[in-house]
């Protein structure tokens, strides 16, 4: 597996090339593999991901289906039990509520139920997260959520490398992965080697080492954080950044170990507040970590409100670069 | 399919004048709407009717102000031709406090109390089985009215279409389902969404009375409307309409259009539904330039006073984010 | 409908022999279930197949053995029709770890690798969609095989049953769906659940193949899905079997059955199955009294066995409770 | 409102019939409440809570649906935005994952996304939680994972007063309610008051009172917890127990005000673990009253596996009396 470390010629892609690029490779690799959902061929896919793809690999490989997220995703868990190894496309976070039933209640369950009979090696993708004012029907962060439930894993890549290789790695995952795309970062452009490939997925990744507080966050949020950490340095201020990677499981052992140094922590996370996965984050760490802690672990969520549309209202209710900075200004100063 | 002749001849041309009128004012406004997206004072995904305006114009003509209406996404020809002021639907469009939604929906999410328009739905489907729910609210008044239920052919594969037209048919509810069948689904023609293709054909295994129509007449699309909702008001039970007709623009903004050819959108552009009613209009001498260029001045001004509206609009302050997630309990 | 006496006429009796001692196997192996529900031995829910059996077992003698099955929560019957060990179905109901499921799912969720039955699925409708998926899985793999999906009537108004006869059909994939339409969904009468109680006609306006059957008659149940199976296999798509049968039983141990009345009960026991078909053999001369105790006593040895070996089951140690939620990496 | 003091004529009750007494009342009271969900009417409930209802109220009033929870959920929608009062029945919390969309994309925001315009006036009542060998399709416990969305309320009725009192009060909310009977209580007995009515549900509720530790849960944990509580007064170690009650919102107060006092919390909760409603408790007590906290803030929650079947890995995988006892045990030993 790739450690990270680029290879010999670095290529310039953006967020969404990489995706793409990992399922290309999926699907050249691996004959049992196939990608479906809708407006994947034909369309080039609502965010472009899959552009190219269908003239490539053909419509049997490359597959548009009709309006149908509980079925098609059920097709998935269908098509996996039968010895293929399915990617399925969502194309938004809040239209993968019309497939809940067939996510909880089979994907993650007929492992279990049938005593370990059947594995479901099923990769679902899908865009989440807010910004780009389309409201309350398609700017949700349900990642977190997602990851609450026992017999799925939840991704949510951050990083160039990331996009790529996890869903390589995904794919070679014998029970279901959800893999969460901001839909912000489809655009980000950089480096990435071109020999890049699987990435481990079990562990979280210290983005920016620090001495004075841990910042933990994931997919859409690890940008602001790593901004607001370059802020607080000129200040003096040096926070560790911790990228989770994967909301289910969690690797308690790198939280705990950056949070065992630095004494505090703060998570950034894009769901709102309440049962958000930053409350877990929270509360393992007060379970293992709380003697070492100097301060309350403190969060920074997108506040309790449906995304608005309105530019400003959005943006106030998300996560953001100052917030993190203020308060982590606020949580040193009080506990020096 | 009716044809709109046999209206045409003897109606009142007053009345098809408004109707022209109105599908007008709707193009006019997108088109301002697509200026205005590109001028970035409008954000987001923003769906345009051009091309389908027949529909809810000649819809909207033959409901009653108390019956209740639910869109989609792609809805501002809906709230136009319902009677929502134009000039909230811009400053909805704009984010601003003075919008129908109060900025918080935008293009996607137009909402109206006044003119009973429950939105503004973009989950495809998403808003039948509320349509069949207002329906049984008013079937369980005993009130005399009617839900007229817009979506697109691609909703139809959707298990909510499925149950929303058994539930309503089984309970014999007030609903008139609006299918608007312009081919395609995003980048997905009809052919390869659905095992069955013809959508009319589809209700009425429902058994539910289904008709086809020709949505790009809206003069014909108005006598199907009448009939479906008055039968649906007497109570004879759900109706479907599946209106033919034909997405002139993009899906929205960011479509690339790799789907259809240029060929096919010029022939159904040919047969647009202000075109062809102008040229009857002016056949059958009821239309002269002038009022043409009365008509067009007039829609001019009102989307000038609307952009007006917008541009003077506020913007809702940062500490009134947390509202209307919940009702005050002053209201309730 | 088909009817058997064209198969019974110079059918090879043994086979006939077998249908008739699978329909008793079921019979006689819930009858013992509903023993060991009373004395707690099994717990959960419990839905009884009794009524229904020529279902199971005429379509069952139809496939191959690659072929796959997805059932509902109703399904001992397809489970033992199929080939699953009893003894292993036995022992999963009393939670036994030797159980066909490891004792982790019971009564509602047999599953069986070694003859590819998927369960065993609790979600009404929700199998299929699953059943689509395998179908494509075998389609794509070119391999001629078809999957077996079997539900009730009550699933039919769910939207996965809509979502799966179009996609099925779209893409003519070889699945054969089982529609056992015993006429009632718990307390819930066909007709106060469906505006189309003609479920075979509503399967057909997809446009799959769909035909209605005599379940009570085990031969006719076969002949059709012998027809419908090969077609799939063939390549020609999916197809429909609307199975017209009764639940003898309550729907499950819990119900009081308010919503039925017993003389509609007791006509349909009168054209049981099981009773029918000895009859017929009878008359035929195919069946003797000795045949029938020769049956009852061997289907009663593997029975007993089979309470024996769940009896003498063991318990999953509680520290495996983690198990089989992720495969571990060794099996990957 | 009643304040749980008994009437002068207590009358012997189950949880099941408080429940169907609510909801009579509501039938007989408000013109424009009604009743629907599958097997409602003629059958009798699956639970039997709405047994006889239809012969009392006809079936124009206590409607049997057809198998059709996202329709019929969000016909309930429909119908509250026409003016009428529904209560939706969904028989148990995994069907309702078919009504999801609804739930959330609709329900939770369509207030919101139309400017404060609507409400939605909608009571969806669900059977929840485990224990009676149902497996993994019948067993979750899913209300503290709904408690993550804005826009709805999420109530745990625990008692018969709040199984009766509850129903009255949310169907005069103006905003969608989501009601949870764990199906384990249907059968628990006791007095309730005849003239019982409206209970207030904004608030937690001290059911016992004690100096050494809070223990705060809900639903189908409070007597288990209570019974631990019994158990370890036996040993002198007094537990005060906090009746949640309502999930969304959360009542804070009552919660810090009795953790500032026994300087230690315990969170028993059916819920899988990881992004339970205990872990938003967890972090909130760590975020509001940290240093008032003797040693970390610990949960009893059910292990991470769909249920099992078998009934001895079911019980085991549940909350217990027993692990209750021992962790509050070892934790006052600890840090006596
Ligand atoms: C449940 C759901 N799935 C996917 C989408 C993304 N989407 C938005 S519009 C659209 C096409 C809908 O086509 P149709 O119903 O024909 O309406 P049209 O846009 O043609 O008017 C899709 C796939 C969505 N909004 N909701
Ligand atoms: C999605 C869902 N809703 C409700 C239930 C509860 N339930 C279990 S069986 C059943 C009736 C199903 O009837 P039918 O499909 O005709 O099958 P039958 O029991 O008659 O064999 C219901 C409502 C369920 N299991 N799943
Ligand atoms: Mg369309
Ligand atoms: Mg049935």
């Amino acid at each position: 597996m790739s450690n990270g470390v680029p290879g010999n010629d670095p290529v310039r892609v953006t967020y969404r090339d990489a995706v793409r690029e990992g399922i290309r490779q999926a699907l050249n690799d691996d004959p049992r593999v196939f990608i479906m959902g809708e407006d994947v061929g034909l369309y080039g896919g609502c965010y472009a991901v899959t552009k190219g793809l269908l003239a490539e690999f053909g419509p049997d490989r490359v597959r548009d289906t009709p309006l149908s997220e509980s079925t098609f995703v059920g097709a998935g868990i269908g098509a996996a039990l039968g010895g293929m190894r399915p990617i399925v496309e969502i194309m938004t976070v809040n239209f993968s509520l019309l497939a809940m039933d067939q996510i909880v209640n089979t994907a993650a369950t007929l492992r279990h139920m049938s005593g370990g009979q059947f594995s479901i090696p099923l990769v679902i993708r899908m865009a989440t997260g807010a910004g780009r004012q389309l409201a309350a029907q398609h700017s949700h962060s349900l990642e977190g959520w997602y990851a609450h439930i026992p017999g799925i894993r939840v991704l949510t890549p951050a990083t160039l490398e990331d996009a790529r290789g996890m869903l390589a790695t995904a794919i070679e995952d014998p029970d279901p992965v959800l893999i969460f795309e901001h839909s912000g970062l489809y655009n980000m452009e950089g480096e990435l080697p071109s020999d890049a490939g699987p990435v481990d997925i079990d562990r979280a990744v210290v983005r920016r080492e620090g001495a004075d507080v841990t910042l933990i966050t994931y997919g859409g949020s690890l940008g602001k954080t790593l901004d607001a950490a370059e802020q607080l340095a000129r200040a003096e201020i040096h926070s560790e950044v911790v990228d989770l990677r994967s909301l289910r499981p969690l690797d308690d052992a790198t939280i705990m170990q950056s949070v065992a140094r630095t004494h505090r922590a703060v998570v950034v996370d894009e769901g709102w507040r309440s049962g958000s996965v930053s409350a877990e984050i929270s509360a393992r760490i007060m379970e293992q970590v709380f003697y070492d802690l100097d301060s309350p672990v403190a969060r920074i969520c997108t506040e309790e409100v449906p995304i608005p549309y309105a530019q400003h209202l959005e943006q106030a209710a998300l996560p953001q670069t100052e917030k993190i900075v203020a308060l982590v200004q606020a949580m040193v100063a009080s506990h020096g | 399919m009716t044809t709109a002749d046999t209206l045409l001849d003897g109606a009142p041309s007053e009345h098809v004048m408004e109707l022209l009128r109105g599908m007008i004012r709707i193009r006019r406004f997108e088109e301002k709407c697509a200026e205005l997206y590109s001028a970035t004072k409008i954000r987001g995904f923003l769906h345009l009717y051009i091309g389908e305006e027949a529909i809810a114009v000649g819809v909207m003509a033959a409901l009653s102000p108390a019956d209740a209406v639910v869109a989609t996404y792609r809805e501002h020809g809906h709230a136009l031709a319902r009677g929502v002021a134009m000039d909230t639907i811009m400053a909805e469009m704009y984010g601003k406090q003075e919008g129908c939604s109060r900025g918080r929906g935008g293009s996607m999410h137009l909402f109206d109390a006044a003119t009973r328009f429950y939105g503004g739905h973009a989950i495809v489907a998403g808003g039948l089985p509320v349509a069949v729910g207002l329906a049984l609210a008013d079937a369980m008044q005993k009130r005399p009215l009617v839900t007229a239920c817009f979506f697109g052919e691609g909703a139809a594969a959707e298990g909510e279409f499925h149950e929303s037209l058994n539930l309503a048919t089984l309970w014999s509810l007030p609903v008139v389902f609006l299918c608007e069948n312009n081919l395609y689904a995003m980048g997905t023609a009809l052919t390869r969404s659905e095992s069955q293709v013809d959508i009319h054909l589809k209700a009425g295994s429902y058994g539910l009375r289904s008709e086809q129509v020709d949505g790009m007449d809206v003069v014909a699309v108005e006598n199907a409307a009448r009939g479906a909702v008055e039968r649906a008001r007497m109570g004879e039970g759900p109706q479907f309409l599946e209106l033919r007709t034909y997405r002139f623009r993009a899906h929205s903004m960011f479509d690339p259009e790799l789907y259809r050819d240029k060929a096919e959108v010029e022939s159904w552009k040919s047969r647009g539904p202000i075109a062809t009613l102008k040229t009857r209009l002016e056949q059958a001498g009821y239309l002269s330039d002038d009022d043409l260029v009365a008509m067009d001045s007039q829609v001019d001004e009102e989307i000038a006073r609307a952009v007006a509206f917008a541009e003077a609009g506020t913007w809702e302050p940062i500490s009134d984010l947390g509202r209307d997630v919940y009702t005050p309990r002053s209201q309730s």
